[in-house]
């Protein structure tokens, strides 16, 4: 497991090319690539995270893809900061033999990582400043996985 | 105790974190919110809705009515938003 | 859409970075990298397609696709010719404003291409060189999407 | 007409394309097939056993009953295996 929370921004194919490993094994690489959307006139997206436990919650549910599906690799980065539209601000990684596999735990981590993930968001946009609410619609994603 | 705020709880309160003793009535994180909340300012703006507000301790996500020890660490944030 | 078949290795970041755009629309990228496995021995994998008719087949479930999603963005590139274990054999991405379509139609073009594209495979193995059979499993893999 | 073959089906007979007059009596894919068997050879084992083929004319998968014309382009190939 490579579990970043970086305020840089990372190169998706270099995080592919780690996942595709040197064994032959892999056969099935699903990413997930999440960006900065500039609806309703979006100038920027700050977020905020509990450093130690956004890492021990995010490893903890890796840990249960890793479980429920025979992975190879899972590759989990997020930034942190001000975020302008158009930045990239989650990489999702997942190896596994067999793309079902990838695609499921790829999903399954995304869901999670979008809902309850420790992470907090302020929105910037012409008439001010505001932190995001919880979503129940994002809840009910992630709820799908606990049936 | 180490205190952590985050989000518009840290902004309210205007600062991240913080040491502070435990008094000895406080016992649980519910008790320790009441505590907080009487320091007035922006404590009592932050602590004015306890059902907008999550507490972690120790980096875990607790109920209100989890006890506390000396050395813990007590987070109070929004729910989160996720990434 | 972009879909290329091509003897040529591919670039994922260059991939993504033209499936992000500059709009700031996309929100969501999903994508799929196969890779050549090196299992029970394989040397070398050959792929043979129908030119022509293996594009038509293909673009005719892109269209598919973003008529049963709303997509900003698909690209498909193909490997043929003999690869090696461990090579890329194909891409997928799919970008969408919201992650849900991106990745339903990024899984719903794998299944349809690992099943019923106008592809041919020959597997080199030391006791010697034979075709792949159609499966069953990865026909099944296609078939949900039709119910 | 232009004839297509892939995979072993091309092996079999040995090349990739050819270009064929259409004889009189063949007016249907099947027809085709029976008269490319009856050349011998590597034909004959290609169609051997048409259960194992498919055939697509100008590039749409069809039925052996689908009608041929002078001009049409005829593939014949295994069941595709995906990529």
């Amino acid at each position: 497991m490579n579990l970043r929370i970086q305020i840089e921004d990372f190169d998706i194919g270099t995080e592919c090319d780690a996942l595709a490993g040197s064994g032959g094994h892999v056969g099935a690489i699903a990413t997930f690539v999440g960006l900065v959307r500039g609806d309703d006139a979006l100038i920027a997206l700050s977020l905020e995270h509990y450093p130690g436990m956004t890492e021990r919650e995010i490893g903890r549910h890796v840990q249960e893809a890793q479980m429920r599906w025979p992975l190879l690799g899972v590759t989990i980065i997020h930034r942190i900061g001000r975020l302008l539209p158009g930045a990239r601000i989650v990489f999702v990684g997942v190896a596994a033999s067999h793309r079902g596999a990838a695609f499921e735990a790829c999903e399954f981590l995304m869901d999670y990582l979008k809902t309850r993930a420790p992470f907090w968001k302020q929105e910037e946009r012409p008439q001010g400043i505001a932190w995001v609410e919880a979503r129940v619609s994002d809840d009910n994603a992630a709820q799908r996985w606990r049936q | 105790m180490k205190l952590l705020y985050f989000a518009w709880v840290r902004q309210k309160i205007g600062r991240g974190d913080e040491e502070m003793k435990r008094a000895p009535g406080v016992t649980t994180i519910a008790g320790l919110m009441s505590s907080l909340r009487e320091r007035g300012g922006g404590y009592a703006e932050a602590f004015a809705e306890p059902a907008r507000l999550r507490a972690a301790r120790n980096r875990e996500h607790v109920p209100f009515d989890t006890p506390v020890c000396d050395d813990d660490e007590i987070a109070f944030f929004p729910p989160v938003t996720g990434g």
